[in-house]
């Protein structure tokens, strides 16, 4: 029973900071390496929030959409400057945004403690959720909880609203979407958003399990975008179920074997499941040639 | 049309090319002998090392399309090679220190016994990245991964082989590594005359390299491989497989990985995962990007840059570093992404014509399109 | 393609004629292949007002937040002596290299500073994996490396110093304070690096001699901060305490899970050798309670204490407090000061003989230390501190005397012999 | 060199539950030109598609005694089957012999593609005559004029020995001169070969046809020669009737004008 428990807490946090990929990644087709960084950023900003705010209680469900919106700026700075020249080319997006990454890396050791900062969790929080006999610590809980609120507004966003729409419009076929008048540039730039945004809320989750310090972002990265290959490029549910599969099957290596062993056997399985079924869990059959 | 002196097909005169190879040649194998200090040409022996890396990832990248963000795995497989092989030489019939270390009594490990043997060592350092490539490459190109996916899942590989070294600290030494050899094949290796003949051996695996990406460039197969960069569906409609071009690339680019990482061992004197990571696969890949990812000499005088950076500048300015080398990706890729060794096609463009407004010209079209079945 | 096959012929000819000159070398079982150390002339330059010496520190990659402190505390050091006159009237010149927290880069630059800088000795290291990378390359040219930071032990060299403790001044002490407290059960968590695995595989030795049973035995890369699934099992397994050898930012999520997982220090108490003042804040609240084994403590009385806080207080860059591997650099240079003054000279066979002469002494922040001249150790007090609400440690429990350094365990009965003798043999 | 001809039976191809060609039978044979037209969305290149091996498909596509369905591209292909395609894709960054060179490769040992290229094939150098690029040889692809890339497509079919040509769309974009041009190079090469043409051009098809297929809806609408097809009132109906698409509408008066 833990191994599963603490499986789905790990494959939600995995897959907040999958979401924002499978946003520019999957709808936009920009490999942003920088999306770790994204992530560190929503984390330091939890901390800062602490700062002013120093109740805890209170300041982590403030910092959770302050966190979303500075994440957020930085990747719309990062569109606007950087990855708008280079949709045609979304490979090299990804070195662009590695030389992204590091920098922010740097700066972000230099500016904080560079032994890291410390985000206090709300005492709400303190404790755990006995289920069938094994007590599940509630910042588990939160993050599942956390994860399902971000997915479930996510997809009423793409769904519902006309912003969502055209996003999916753009997606689908940009320059008929141009021609229908929308405005792509603007919906690239508020993808973006929404997805680096989305990075910054996980950073808050993250900063509450694991260190806040410069080099966290990377450890989520590479596991990210696999999640998302391995859900099936810009399928929203896809990604939900591989995310919770790789956190699943985390846990259970890690219970089986050691914690190291485990991150190898995680790798490996979704690097073979993605050999067998390189288009992923879910794909959208298309008729593109060439 | 700059963009086709950039990608690298509208040649140089190949016997121009082979002059340059032969220039580097005399500055590696002859000049910097006798002008460099130990300390520098054992460096620029490394360089060399992440050059030959280089070289092959300017092969199967910057003309075959494929960015290998794995090469980490391969060069891990030709130094670990070495590096056992080493490793025992120096420990004689004792089982390694560092296996002593963490479980006393326990034997030498089944896999360490055939690298006692020069002769399998050296066939290992060969064979072991031709097969593992061979077998990857054919079950990805056959399902028609590439693009991204294929960079992250080679990214991933490398991520994967170095946690496991980590974890298997007993029997790779981990996170540690292997370090501490005092014979190459039977030479003592803190011997100047030694040290200088593994610099040389290094220095003249790099020129073989680039004389064989150099053949290969000329050849037919090098402009089927750029044919299937650009557009491989229109390949196989001329009856090629283009799985099978760019498996060919991508195990010559694994072998060279491999070679580079052989050599690595005994001029570095050290090998840890964190060499093979991902951290170290995406800098190989920095190089290659700086000198021009299509063209013969831009991924390995890439390489040997970055190297020299990361050492020199990394002791003057360790705080900037990051930020020099992360710039260095942004500027290069945003404006050049052909590499500093299109600057020269590109300013001869200038002149012939008014600069135009966007910064980067787009090519690439191989990209854009993603895995369907 | 005559021409080029020709051209091909040439080279690859003229290539081997170069590797046949350049291989006229040292072979192994020459007689000279043993020559090694002394080979390798210094090129230290001590005619000057100055003496150069090289600070080796990570200031980029994950080891950037616990090593830079460390390079900050040798430059306060180095200045401090300079203010009061500099190593045999000589100020220090020191040259600061960045390891980026990659062990090859370590060694290179190892022979960078000796063989380019031409420093007289080089200070600094954190991870056992990076002193490994050092220790040769300074056996080769015949250097000084001065290590700051507690460790596995099992090491000696005549180019090393270690000014932190080795395991029977931590780790035992440790254990016998467990022992002490009447500990039955212990649970094993550490980092995947060698420090963890060794210390791990001599606190099991030692469990067994006094009566403890070790229950579990959990690592995790050091990149790695997600302990939930291994706190799970610490949990099921309901140790009497943790025995936790974790290393860097991965101690955060560490301390995070266990919290999280209602484990408190009044059921199951943590004793820590890798979390000290520097790294207690960033864990908040959650560690407060549990305990640390070091030598040295910021909350230590002793009468050079108070001034080596408040010099670092005062210094550029400080974060304000102090701790165990920053008091163990402080003492290198200062040793080195002593060392070097004690033989009259900055060569490094005079130095080691000095060493071996007669004892060499510092009044260090955690009091006086003897230098060990055969081992290159230095005696140390062993300390129990309790992490308190301002992340400060409360010292529940002290060695009754200074503990001589004994790398290889060799005072110690329950470490078999046979095992010692493999691992003096494997060193070489 | 004649005899085996192409034939098509009963050709299927679903997406996903839409039917796409649905039961599409004909042939066609060396020496005639034959044509393949109807509206958007008629199937028209979905039915190459298929025959090329590029999307899954039932039923049969037979040349000679080979069976193509079911096989991949590359071996298509080698049996003979050649394409180009509706935007001509040709390698921008090769030159015109470059293109030519690895068009003509496939017949050439694994080994022999690891030297340099020396002197011109003399299959390329009539390939190159047979479509007026002799003059381009050294220019890269990516700046010929539309009309020379077609070309090109063609001559790289030439080279490559195909028995089977299909060509989608060839003359999209040129101008009359240029189709005049190409229309009297597809009726030369189809003496020996079959050429099997997809057109929205109906000038194009009633000058240079010999024999036709209209489809619609997935359907073979009617078959014969030009003026059989025009005068089918199926043909007529569909192109006339329910005028759906602006193209359906052009081809309309296009038609009208011709009747």
């Amino acid at each position: 029973m833990a191994p599963l428990l603490n499986g789905s807490a790990q494959g939600a946090l995995l897959l907040l900071a999958a979401l924002g990929l499978s946003l520019t990644f999957g709808q936009m087709g920009v490999i942003n390496m920088a999306h770790g960084e994204f992530l560190m950023i929503g984390a330091f900003s939890a901390y800062l929030v602490q700062q002013v705010i120093s109740a805890s209680d209170l300041s982590i469900p403030v910092a959770l959409p302050v966190a979303f919106v500075v994440a957020g700026l930085f990747g719309l700075v990062l569109e606007v400057t950087i990855i708008r020249w280079m949709y045609r080319r979304p490979l090299d997006t990804l070195l662009v945004t590695v030389g992204v990454g590091l920098i922010l890396q740097q700066a972000a050791l230099q500016i904080f403690p560079s032994q890291g900062v410390p985000v206090e969790k709300p005492s709400w929080l303190d404790g755990q959720l006995t289920v069938l006999g094994y007590g599940w610590p509630l910042r588990q809980v939160f993050t599942i909880l956390l994860a399902s609120v971000c997915v479930a507004v996510l997809s009423a966003w793409l769904k519902y609203t006309s912003f969502g729409r055209r996003i999916r419009a753009t997606v689908h076929n940009r320059d008929l979407a141009e021609t229908a008048g929308i405005s792509t540039r603007t919906v690239d730039r508020l993808t973006f958003f929404v997805g680096s945004g989305l990075a910054g809320v996980a950073g808050v989750a993250a900063s509450l399990i694991g260190g806040t310090n410069s080099q966290m972002g990377a450890q989520y990265i590479i596991p990210a975008f696999l999640v998302v290959a391995a859900g099936g490029i810009g399928q929203l549910k896809g990604t939900i179920i591989a995310a919770w599969a790789v956190g699943v099957a985390l846990a259970f290596f890690a219970y089986w074997t050691t914690g190291s062993l485990a991150q190898v056997l995680a790798f490996i399985l979704v690097i073979v499941f993605l050999q067998l079924r390189p288009q992923g869990l879910f794909t959208v059959r298309t008729r593109s040639l060439v | 049309m700059t963009k086709n002196q950039e990608s690298g097909m509208t040649k140089m005169k190949p016997w121009i090319s082979l002059g340059g190879i032969g220039v580097l040649a005399v500055l590696l194998l002859a000049v910097a002998p006798l002008v460099l200090s130990d300390h520098w040409l054992n460096n620029l022996g490394k360089y060399s090392c992440w050059a030959i890396a280089a070289v092959g990832i300017g092969l199967a990248w910057g003309r075959g399309g494929m960015l290998v963000m794995g090469q980490g795995v391969f060069f891990a497989l030709g130094a670990y090679s070495m590096a056992m092989h080493l490793t025992l030489e120096t420990a004689g019939d004792r089982v390694p220190g560092f296996m002593v270390l963490y479980d006393p009594l326990a034997p030498l490990p089944m896999f360490w016994e055939p690298f006692r043997s020069t002769g399998f060592t050296l066939l290992a350092i060969v064979l072991l990245p031709v097969v593992v490539a061979g077998a990857l490459g054919y079950a990805l190109f056959k399902r028609r991964v590439k693009g991204a996916y294929f960079a992250i899942l080679t990214q991933a590989l490398a991520v994967a082989l170095a946690t496991l070294i980590s974890s298997t600290i007993r029997e790779t030494g981990g996170d540690t590594g292997l370090s501490d050899f005092k014979y190459f094949f039977g030479f003592v290796l803190n011997d100047p005359a030694n040290r200088l003949m593994v610099y040389l051996i290094a220095a003249g695996l790099l020129i073989v390299c680039l004389l064989a990406v150099w053949q290969f460039y000329r050849s037919r197969f090098g402009e089927l491989l750029v044919a299937t960069r650009d557009a491989e569906e229109r390949v196989r409609f001329l009856g090629y497989d283009p799985a099978n071009v760019k498996l060919v690339a991508f195990v010559v680019s694994a072998l060279m990985a491999s070679i580079g990482g052989a050599m690595f061992v005994p001029i570095v004197g050290i090998i840890t995962p964190a060499e093979i990571g991902a951290a170290a696969s995406i800098l190989m890949i920095a190089g290659v990007a700086l000198g021009g990812r299509a063209s013969l000499f831009g991924p390995a005088l890439g390489a040997m840059a970055v190297g020299w950076g990361q050492s020199s500048l990394g002791s003057t300015w360790p705080d900037g570093w990051p930020y020099v080398l992360g710039l260095l990706f942004i500027v290069v890729i945003l404006f050049l992404p052909y590499g500093l060794s299109s600057l020269p096609a590109r300013f001869a463009a200038l002149r012939r014509r008014p600069p135009k407004e966007q910064p980067a010209p787009a090519p690439a079209p191989a990209e854009l399109e993603e895995v369907h079945s | 393609m005559f021409s080029t096959s020709k051209r091909m012929r040439a080279l690859v000819a003229s290539s081997a004629a170069a590797l046949l000159l350049a291989g006229c070398g040292a072979r192994a079982g020459d007689d000279t292949a043993a020559a090694g150390s002394s080979a390798a002339a210094s090129c230290v330059d001590t005619s000057g007002a100055t003496i150069k010496l090289g600070f080796l520190n990570s200031l980029t990659g994950g080891m950037a937040i616990s090593e830079k402190t460390v390079s900050n505390v040798l430059h306060m050091a180095a200045d401090e002596i300079n203010a009061s006159g500099g190593i045999l009237d000589k100020k220090i010149e020191y040259v600061q290299e960045d390891g980026a927290t990659d062990w090859p880069t370590f060694a290179e630059k190892t022979e960078k500073l000796l063989t380019q800088d031409c420093v007289a000795a080089i200070f600094g290291g954190w991870t056992s994996s990076s002193r490994k990378a050092v220790k040769p390359v300074v056996e080769k040219l015949n250097g000084l490396f001065f290590y700051p930071v507690q460790y596995e032990g099992l090491e000696s060299s005549p180019n090393i110093y270690y000014t932190g403790a080795t395991t029977n001044q931590q780790i035992i002490p440790a254990m016998d304070f467990l022992a002490s407290k009447g500990v039955k059960t212990l649970f094993l968590a550490g980092s995947d690096y060698v420090f963890p695995r060794t210390a791990n595989a001599i606190i099991k030795l030692y469990a067994a001699k006094l009566g403890i049973k070790i229950v579990g035995e959990e690592y995790v890369p050091l990149d790695k901060d997600d302990w939930t699934s291994q706190v799970a099992k610490i949990a099921a397994a309901k140790p009497d305490f943790i025995f936790n050898t974790i290393n860097g930012s991965s101690n955060v999520g560490f301390i995070k899970a266990y919290y999280d997982a209602g484990l408190t220090p009044a059921k199951t108490p943590i004793i820590s050798v890798s979390i000290a003042e520097e790294e207690a804040p960033a864990m908040g609240h959650e560690v407060t309670g549990n305990y640390a084994s070091w030598n040295y403590f910021q909350s230590l009385k002793t009468d050079t204490n108070p001034k080596f806080i408040e010099s670092w207080k005062a210094y550029p860059n400080s974060s304000g407090v102090t701790s165990d591997p920053m008091e163990a650099a402080y003492i290198s240079l200062y040793l080195y000061k002593s060392l070097v003054e004690a033989a009259g000279s900055f060569d490094v066979d005079k130095v080691n003989a000095a060493a071996k002469a007669k004892p060499i002494t510092f009044d260090a922040p955690e009091g006086k230390v003897t230098l060990d001249g055969e081992n290159h150790h230095i005696s140390k007090p062993g300390h129990i501190g309790r992490i308190n609400a301002d992340n400060q440690f409360d010292i529940v429990w002290a060695s009754d005397k200074f503990i001589e350094p004994d790398p290889y365990l060799e005072g110690y009965d329950w470490f078999p012999a046979d095992i010692r003798k493999q691992l003096t043999d494997a060193a070489g | 060199m004649t005899g085996a001809s192409l034939v098509v039976t009963d050709l299927r191809v679903e997406f996903s539950g839409f039917v796409a060609v649905g039961g599409v039978s004909f042939d066609a044979h060396p020496g005639e030109v034959r044509f393949l037209i109807g509206p958007n969305g008629a199937g028209k290149t979905t039915c190459i598609d298929a025959i090329t091996g590029l999307t899954k498909a039932t039923g049969s596509a037979r040349h000679g005694d080979q069976e193509l369905l079911g096989r991949p591209v590359h071996k298509i292909v080698r049996l003979g089957v050649g394409r180009t395609f509706q935007t001509a894709s040709v390698f921008d960054e090769l030159t015109v012999l470059q293109n030519l060179d690895i068009a003509a490769g496939r017949h050439r040992s694994s080994f022999s593609l690891l030297r340099a290229r020396r002197g011109v094939d003399p299959s390329i150098e009539h390939a190159l005559e047979e479509t007026g690029l002799t003059g381009e040889l050294t220019t890269p692809a990516g700046i010929l004029s539309h009309g020379q890339k077609q070309w090109l497509e063609i001559a790289m079919l030439l080279v490559q020995d195909a028995k089977v040509l299909l060509l989608d769309e060839p003359v999209a974009g040129m101008s009359q001169d240029e189709r005049t041009a190409t229309g009297e190079l597809l009726q030369r090469i189809a003496a020996k070969r079959i050429v099997l043409v997809v057109e929205h051009d109906m000038d194009f098809m009633r000058r240079f046809a010999t024999r036709v297929t209209v489809l619609h809806q997935g359907q073979v609408l009617s078959q014969g020669t030009v003026a059989e097809v025009q005068a089918d009132p199926k043909v007529q109906e569909v192109y006339l009737g329910t005028a759906g698409a602006a193209t359906t509408a052009a081809m309309a008066v296009v038609l009208e004008k011709e009747g």
